[in-house]
């Protein structure tokens, strides 16, 4: 009980120190602080609207958190969730376009499938260059991200564009390929369960698992991983490769939950989020969820912010920062505590 | 949030506005601020910034909100505001389209921004001024709207008679300054003379390349607001928007009861073409006859979405 | 002929604002930080430089605007990470968060929303006097803005400074071994303080040349991914000046390239041509692995007394 | 050797230094004279490094004074104890690996300037430094292509360049051959000759007792004694660096403890006999050709044959092959050609090899000369470390994932079997200190039930009593019927625990003992590819 206490407590001093500084920013462009910051908090709970959006938005989070936290454990650097997601939900929708007239039985399945797969295939490149070239994965990740931004562009304009949309979008999937709706509308939908289900599944894969096991070792140290029997790059290419399917599922969940099909923008800003999540929990799978789920009351708050209190959307990075450089000193804060009590 | 605390009374609407890009970028989304706080209505709000996969969300708060008239400034929203408002009878909603859209709901009002047939009288415009036979249109997105202005385009030069050819390159990204810099620069060198841009704020860049080369030799029009400032000796027209008017005539109408309806913008009804100085006589006189046979129905513009590349 | 020099001309000024970015990120990375906010940073020189040049009334005072923010930035990267030992990658990306926060919110407190955008004058092009006669591309190369000068003047300075001196000898150590370094008597945190400045302040000034040289006004979207971009040319670089430049030439040869083909018109869409910078260098990582390393303690903080960090 | 009334060259006292929680100096002192080489003695983990990197500013002491010829000094970085005259020789060398010799030596010198980089006058220096105290070195080699005990020698030398009055070397032995430990000394005795104080920290009565004037005996951060050479005896030392319990085993001296202590001459050890059963289904590896990292082929048609419950001693200095023997034998580094039988099984022939996993379940078990680098996952705990390698056996796993709570209950077996000192299975490897963390790296190569156990330099840098607890478990392991491979840079270790040893000299064998035929110097002089023994 005592060790969750100091687990919580440097997020919420980091949160509402966050807050201070943003509200005397607030204050400062004269619009005011406590309305504003009262409508953050509440618009995830206020209505059951407000709730689902949040609940979407957190399966998008988590699973981009995870395409980055997963090869981390390895030592990779997956800056690759926005191209793995966009890839993902360009494969869920081929699937969903093509096959729209595939019962629900079997045409939801392949879109998740596809989407994974093709999320995989996208990560699988800068695996591929990594293993086999030694091609830092920061830098291919990176660039692949700018090549899938034209891919869906191209997508969404001459392979099924959507005429009417007025943006870059494609046509929507069919029917069967929409994932079912939990409860009364607005409803939630079933990628919800399906990433509860995930987020326990992981953590025993990463826990329990030999090959979870064998990722965290190659993370910790890998020559002597490899000195024990562990096949370290493989590892690291496989760790990327989940973590690309995982970005890849985001997107498949995106276009068969939320849109019912794919649009250019649909990434967000989903990469950064996943990785400022993936830090806050320091890398422990258990922890991602979580940490999400905050992150995405906060996401969702902020975009009211403006329209409760009409503060500038800007102000919303910059309480962003302020969390993560709070949450970072509370270790040090936290660590000198300790070290003068002990 | 709203600008006036005291609004709400009775009779009196709650206008709420959704915008896709910064309300200070001077272009597209300034313009729909302005409209809305010439509004003379009980209350206004705005959210700005809005991305496409952000916009349902938007919509329900502001319908959660209590607004009973909320407007989605962006083609791109519409297919959005059409669900939200079928969902919600009693609020009303007005959306953008190009065109007539199917299934509009009870509730809806839509602003047809015409784009294709302003763009007309540039193309009247471009095939006077080319002395190189060749222009081109540089827009961002190759949206289903870009193919349709340089259709009509085409079908201008077509009408004039001249030997113009038209070449269409898109930047990408509507305000990327970079970009359209860089690409103004080569179209420029690759002979092309008058270069009709559709972009919001990318245009500032295409005029830093073309104030490079000779005066009186090259062109550039705009969309939106006046940019002439930007390279007054090279700068041929403006196809100018202002929503002001036509927002306020279909809150009017809603206000009288008219919760459906298809506002098209149109010469003289939010959109205008404004000529630069320095655009030589004869020129300016084929624009005027081009806006005229529209305004008189002489010219009709034909709506042609397909793909151009 | 005219597609070369067309080519080389448009091709400089689109080096700038990579290769400052990146010279500043190889600064940094050389000293063992790794400053991930490259894009944010950028976005706030661009804001900065151009919201005080079009106050004050000159480029210069916006540039060194830029610069000086630029620094501010830097120094809190500095201090937190090498004093505090914050981790390096979370602080990154929290400036980049605060850098793209404060841009638009700068511009929006000092010009806010208006249909006129503020216009600054662009940098003059100083021709260099007889090596911009030389034919072909004489004109191409030595008839650009001064900061096109600088910043290569700058490069060559970076590599000189590094590689020819020994106080470049001792800066390299700090990025192979701080513990080293340290031992014999380098002072290493006070290197990495300045680096870090340093760095950050040549990323905005990146950042600012673009109003300055490409529109002449500001836009929340102008730095476009460049930030990130120079990330990957750092890897590609091998983290040395030298090499960067070579990069950053590439990298903007073949963003060029793609502009050019999209005019011309190549008959695929345009969307494949403009993937072709990105592509491209992919493709010649696969051939770096000459000199494709990078310092051996990027990224890692340094802590006198933990045998970790030795 | 300090003149009554003058004051010491260097005087320490009242150092305190805590850790987080562990208090690593309490009230420590030292007191070194001019001319004088010092010997500062004990155990893992006494703070002999701890308060050395004080001296030399590494770390910051939370109490204490540092007084330099009578006059106090304040040093808060290396930079004012280079300016005080100090230099250090780390134990793990602090150098850029892809400098030059000479650049790493002027580094820090403060005479180069700021931008002026012309390096001969400093080259020139540097080789006239190297002639004057025996210290061979090319001054334009890359530093990270040198062998071990040169880059010592660049260690000193850079200490030498800076001026140095005072010079401490943490642990120098340890990697070098009789000859050059010979050597080393020589140059240290030169360095006092002209007026230098050496500080010299070594687990080795013996070398203590060959070169040193004065030393201090640590335990447990605490100062214990400080005594001339002339009153002590190597007994006497060794009881007072373990403490009064072992003082008490060493009446009936042990071997072990006397090897370890590095307190037998080769003459008194008469080693008791060991009976080596010979029959089959050892090791046997034919035709070896291994390469280095660079491609490089060091060994080419080399064998190795190893009976069950046969120990063999592989003797030389660092760097004639060792790493890539080790690792070959134990399937890391895959074999350029040659074949590996293990009993009945084939690891490596024709032209497949096994995976490591493959090797490891056959019953391969290696202990890295790196443990830190190849032995441990310092960021986790004492039960993964011990789980890492097994975690596809399925001993450990039930129904299909890994049995945490299982593997608990061993690690807590294992922390009281092999007295690992550590606060429970929890504790991270990394936390551990060298002797423990060697523990653990035992314990789980043990724990496999070894038939081919690959040892390398397995005790280095470990105190008397983990030294010894090493021996025991090779012993062990071997009468169990497990063919040992020892590598060892310690040719007094390989001396006692080999059942026949094999002189080592890039990458070809120069010489074979059976056990008891063994002279130091013969090996010694074997190992520097000088003696062809037949
Ligand atoms: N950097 C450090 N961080 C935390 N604790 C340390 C550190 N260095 C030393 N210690 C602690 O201080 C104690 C003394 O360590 P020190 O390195 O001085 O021992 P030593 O006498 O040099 O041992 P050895 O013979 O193994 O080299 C150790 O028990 C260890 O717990
Ligand atoms: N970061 C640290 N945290 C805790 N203890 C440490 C740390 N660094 C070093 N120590 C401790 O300091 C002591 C001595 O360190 P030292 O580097 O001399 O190791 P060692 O025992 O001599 O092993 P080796 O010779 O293989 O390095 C050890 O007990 C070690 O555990
Ligand atoms: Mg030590
Ligand atoms: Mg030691």
């Amino acid at each position: 009980m005592r060790d969750l206490a100091w687990l919580v407590l440097p997020y919420v001093a980091s949160v509402l120190l966050a807050f201070v500084v943003g509200g005397l920013v607030i204050l400062a462009l004269g619009n005011d602080p406590v309305k504003a910051f009262e409508s953050v908090l509440t618009t995830s709970f206020k209505t059951q609207f407000g709730f689902v959006e949040t609940m979407h938005k957190w399966v998008t989070v988590v699973l981009c958190a995870y395409a980055f936290t997963i090869p981390l454990a390895t030592g990779k650097f997956n800056i690759g969730a926005e191209g793995q997601l966009l890839m993902g939900a360009t494969g869920a929708v081929a699937v969903g376009i093509l096959l729209s007239d595939l019962p629900m039985i079997v045409l939801l399945p392949l879109v998740l499938v596809a989407g994974i797969l093709a999320g995989a295939v996208w990560a699988g490149v800068s695996a591929f260059l990594l293993v086999r070239f030694g091609v830092n994965e920061i830098l291919s990740t990176v660039l692949l991200n700018f090549v899938s931004f034209q891919a869906i562009d191209y997508v969404a304009s001459h392979v099924w564009p959507d005429r009417g949309a007025g943006h870059p979008a494609t046509i929507r999937v069919g029917e069967g390929a929409l994932l079912p709706r939990i409860g009364d509308a607005p409803n939630l939908h079933a990628g919800v369960i399906l990433t509860v289900l995930l987020a326990v599944a992981l953590a025993i894969f990463m826990r329990s698992t030999a090959t979870g096991f064998e990722m965290r070792a190659v993370g910790a140290n890998l020559r002597a991983s490899l000195v024990h029997g562990v096949r370290t790059s493989r590892l690291a290419g496989a760790g990327l490769v989940i973590g690309g399917a995982l970005g890849g599922l985001a997107g498949a969940i995106e276009v068969a939950g939320v849109h019912g099909k794919m649009l250019e923008g649909m990434q967000s800003n989903f990469l950064i989020l996943g990785i400022i999540v993936g830090l806050m929990a320091r890398g422990n799978l258990v922890a991602v969820p979580f940490v999400a789920f905050g992150i995405a009351v906060l996401e969702v708050g902020a975009s009211s912010m403006q329209r409760s209190a009409q503060v500038p959307v800007e102000v919303v990075l910059i309480i962003e920062a302020m969390i993560l450089i709070f949450l970072l000193l509370s270790d040090v804060v936290r660590a000198r505590f300790r070290g003068a009590s002990a | 949030g709203s600008d006036s605390e005291s609004g709400g009374g009775d009779g009196e609407l709650r206008v709420a506005a959704i915008f896709s890009g910064p309300t200070t970028d001077a272009d597209y989304n300034a313009l729909g601020l302005q409209a809305l706080q010439a509004l003379e209505v009980g209350d206004t709000s705005y959210s700005e910034s809005v991305p496409v996969p952000d916009i349902e969300r938007v919509l329900q708060e502001y319908v959660a909100d209590g607004y009973d008239v909320i407007w989605t400034h962006g083609s791109q929203f519409y297919e959005a505001t059409a669900k939200i408002a079928a969902q919600n009878p009693d609020v009303y909603f007005i959306g953008e389209f190009d065109g007539q859209p199917e299934g509009q709901p009870e509730n809806v009002w839509v602003i047809d921004r015409n784009f294709h047939t302003v763009f007309y009288p540039l193309g009247t415009l471009a095939a006077e001024l080319s002395e190189t036979g060749s222009i081109a249109y540089l827009g961002g997105l190759s949206l289903p709207f870009s193919y349709s202005e340089v259709h009509a385009v085409e079908q201008a030069i077509a009408d004039s008679g001249k030997d113009v050819k038209v070449n269409p390159v898109w930047s990408g990204d509507f305000n990327d300054t970079v970009k359209a810099q860089q690409l103004t620069s080569q179209l420029l060198s690759n002979g092309n003379d008058v270069i009709i841009t559709s972009l919001n704020l990318g245009v500032v860049g295409s005029f830093q390349a073309i104030n490079e080369t000779e005066v009186g030799k090259t062109w550039l029009t705009v969309k939106y607001t006046d940019k002439s400032q930007n390279g007054p000796d090279h700068y041929a027209a403006t196809v100018k928007y202002d929503f002001e008017g036509p927002l306020a005539e279909v809150v009017d109408s809603i206000e009288a009861g008219e919760t459906q309806g298809h506002y098209v913008i149109e010469f003289g009804r939010g959109a205008s073409v404004a000529l630069g100085d320095k655009v030589p006589d004869a020129a300016r006189a084929a624009v005027e006859a081009a806006v005229e046979g529209i305004s008189d129905g002489s010219i009709t513009v034909e709506l042609d979405q397909s793909e151009v590349e | 002929m005219n597609a070369v020099t067309d080519f080389f001309a448009l091709l400089i000024p689109a080096m700038v604002p990579f290769v400052l970015a990146a010279q500043g990120t190889v600064l940094s990375g050389r000293a063992g930080l790794f400053n991930v906010s490259q894009e944010g940073l950028m976005v706030l020189g661009a804001s900065v430089g151009f919201l005080v040049s079009w106050q004050v009334g000159s480029n210069t005072v916006g540039l060194l605007a830029a610069l000086a923010i630029g620094g501010l930035f830097g120094l809190v990267f500095a201090y937190t990470t090498t004093m505090l030992r914050l981790d390096q990658f979370v602080i990154g990306l929290a400036l980049y968060f605060a850098a793209l926060g404060l841009a638009s919110l700068l511009y929006r407190a000092v010009v806010g929303v208006t249909l006129e955008p503020p216009l600054i004058p662009t940098l003059k092009d100083y021709p260099i006097p007889l090596l911009s006669d030389v034919p072909l591309l004489g004109r191409a190369l030595f008839s650009h803005d001064l900061v096109v000068y600088l910043t290569f003047l700058l490069s060559f300075v970076i590599w000189w400074f590094m590689y020819r001196t020994s106080a470049g000898m001792r800066f390299r150590a700090v990025g192979e071994n701080p513990k080293s370094a340290d031992s014999v008597g380098i002072p290493v945190l006070r290197t990495r303080m300045w680096a870090g400045v340093v760095g950050a302040a040549l990323m905005t000034v990146a950042g600012a040349y673009l109003p300055m040289v490409y529109t002449g006004t500001f836009t929340e979207g102008m730095v476009a991914g460049r930030g990130w971009l120079v990330i990957a040319l750092a890897f590609l670089g091998g983290w040395r000046p030298h090499l960067v430049v070579a990069g950053a030439a590439f990298f903007a040869g073949m963003e060029v390239l793609a502009l050019q083909a999209q005019v011309t018109g190549v008959g695929i869409p345009h969307q494949f041509v403009l993937m072709l910078p990105y592509v491209g260098t992919l493709v010649v990582m696969i051939f770096a692995f000459r000199w494709a390393r990078q310092p051996a303690f990027l990224g890692l903080n340094y802590d006198r007394e933990s045998r970790l960090s030795g | 050797m300090t003149t009554a009334g003058a004051p010491p060259r260097l005087r320490m006292s009242g150092v305190e230094k805590t850790f987080g929680t562990v208090r690593a100096l309490r009230s420590a002192r030292l007191e070194v004279g001019a001319h004088e080489v010092h010997g500062l003695l004990g155990g893992n983990g006494a703070g002999k490094t701890t308060l050395m990197n004080i001296l030399y500013g590494l770390y910051r002491a939370d109490a204490g004074l540092i007084e330099i010829d009578g006059a106090q000094v304040s040093i808060s970085s290396p930079r004012d104890a280079i300016a005080a005259g100090i230099g250090m020789v780390h134990q793990t060398f602090l150098q850029i690996e892809s400098y030059t010799v000479t650049e790493n030596i002027v580094l820090g010198a403060s005479g180069l300037g700021r931008f002026r980089m012309d390096l001969s006058e400093a080259r020139a220096r540097i080789v006239e430094l190297s002639e004057r105290f025996g210290l061979a070195v090319d001054p334009d080699a890359v530093v990270e292509q040198l062998p071990v005990g040169v880059r010592q020698r660049v260690e000193i030398l850079k200490a030498l360049y800076q001026g140095s009055r005072i010079l401490i070397l943490d642990e120098p032995t340890t990697n070098l051959t009789p000859q050059e430990v010979d050597d080393l000394f020589a140059s240290i005795r030169t360095m006092v000759d002209e007026g230098m104080s050496v500080i010299l920290i070594t687990h080795k009565i013996r070398e203590t007792m060959g070169v040193c004037d004065r030393m201090t005996i640590m335990r447990d951060g605490q100062y214990v004694l400080d005594v001339d050479r002339a009153d002590t005896s190597p007994e006497h030392l060794a009881a007072t660096m373990v403490g009064e319990e072992v003082a008490v085993a060493t009446e009936d001296a042990d071997a072990g403890v006397l090897v370890a202590a590095g307190l037998v001459d080769d003459e008194v050890a008469d080693q008791p006999e060991r009976t080596v059963e010979t029959r089959g289904g050892g090791l046997s590896a034919r035709g070896l050709r291994i390469a280095n990292d660079h491609g490089v082929a060091i060994f080419d048609d080399f064998d190795v044959e190893i009976a069950p419950g046969e120990i063999l001693g592989i003797a030389g200095v660092a760097g004639n092959g060792q790493v890539e023997l080790a690792e070959a034998l134990s399937g890391v580094r895959p074999l350029v050609a040659g074949t590996v039988r293990l009993g009945e099984w084939e690891l490596v022939g024709g032209d497949r090899q096994r995976p490591t996993s493959d090797w490891l379940s056959l019953g391969v078990s290696y202990v890295p000369e790196d443990r830190h680098r190849d032995g441990i996952l310092p960021t986790r705990s004492i039960t993964e470390n011990l789980l890492l390698g097994s975690q596809r056996s399925s001993e450990v796993r039930s129904r299909g994932l890994i049995d945490w709570r299982r593997a608990r209950r061993n690690a807590e077996e294992v922390i009281e079997r092999f007295s690992v000192r550590a606060s429970g299975p929890n504790a991270l490897a990394g936390d551990l200190s060298g002797g423990n963390i060697q523990r653990v790296i035992l314990a789980r190569a043990f724990a496999r039930k070894p038939r081919l156990l690959v040892l390398h330099n397995p005790t280095r840098g470990l105190d008397i009593r983990s030294t010894q607890f090493v021996y025991e478990q090779v012993h062990a392991a071997a009468a169990s019927g497990c063919a040992v491979l020892l590598i060892s840079e310690d040719l007094d270790e390989v001396i006692t625990l080999s059942d026949r040893i094999v002189a080592l000299y890039s990458g070809s064998s120069t010489g074979e003992w059976a056990r008891g035929e063994a002279d130091r110097y013969e090996i010694g002089r074997s190992m520097t590819g000088l003696v062809k023994n037949a």
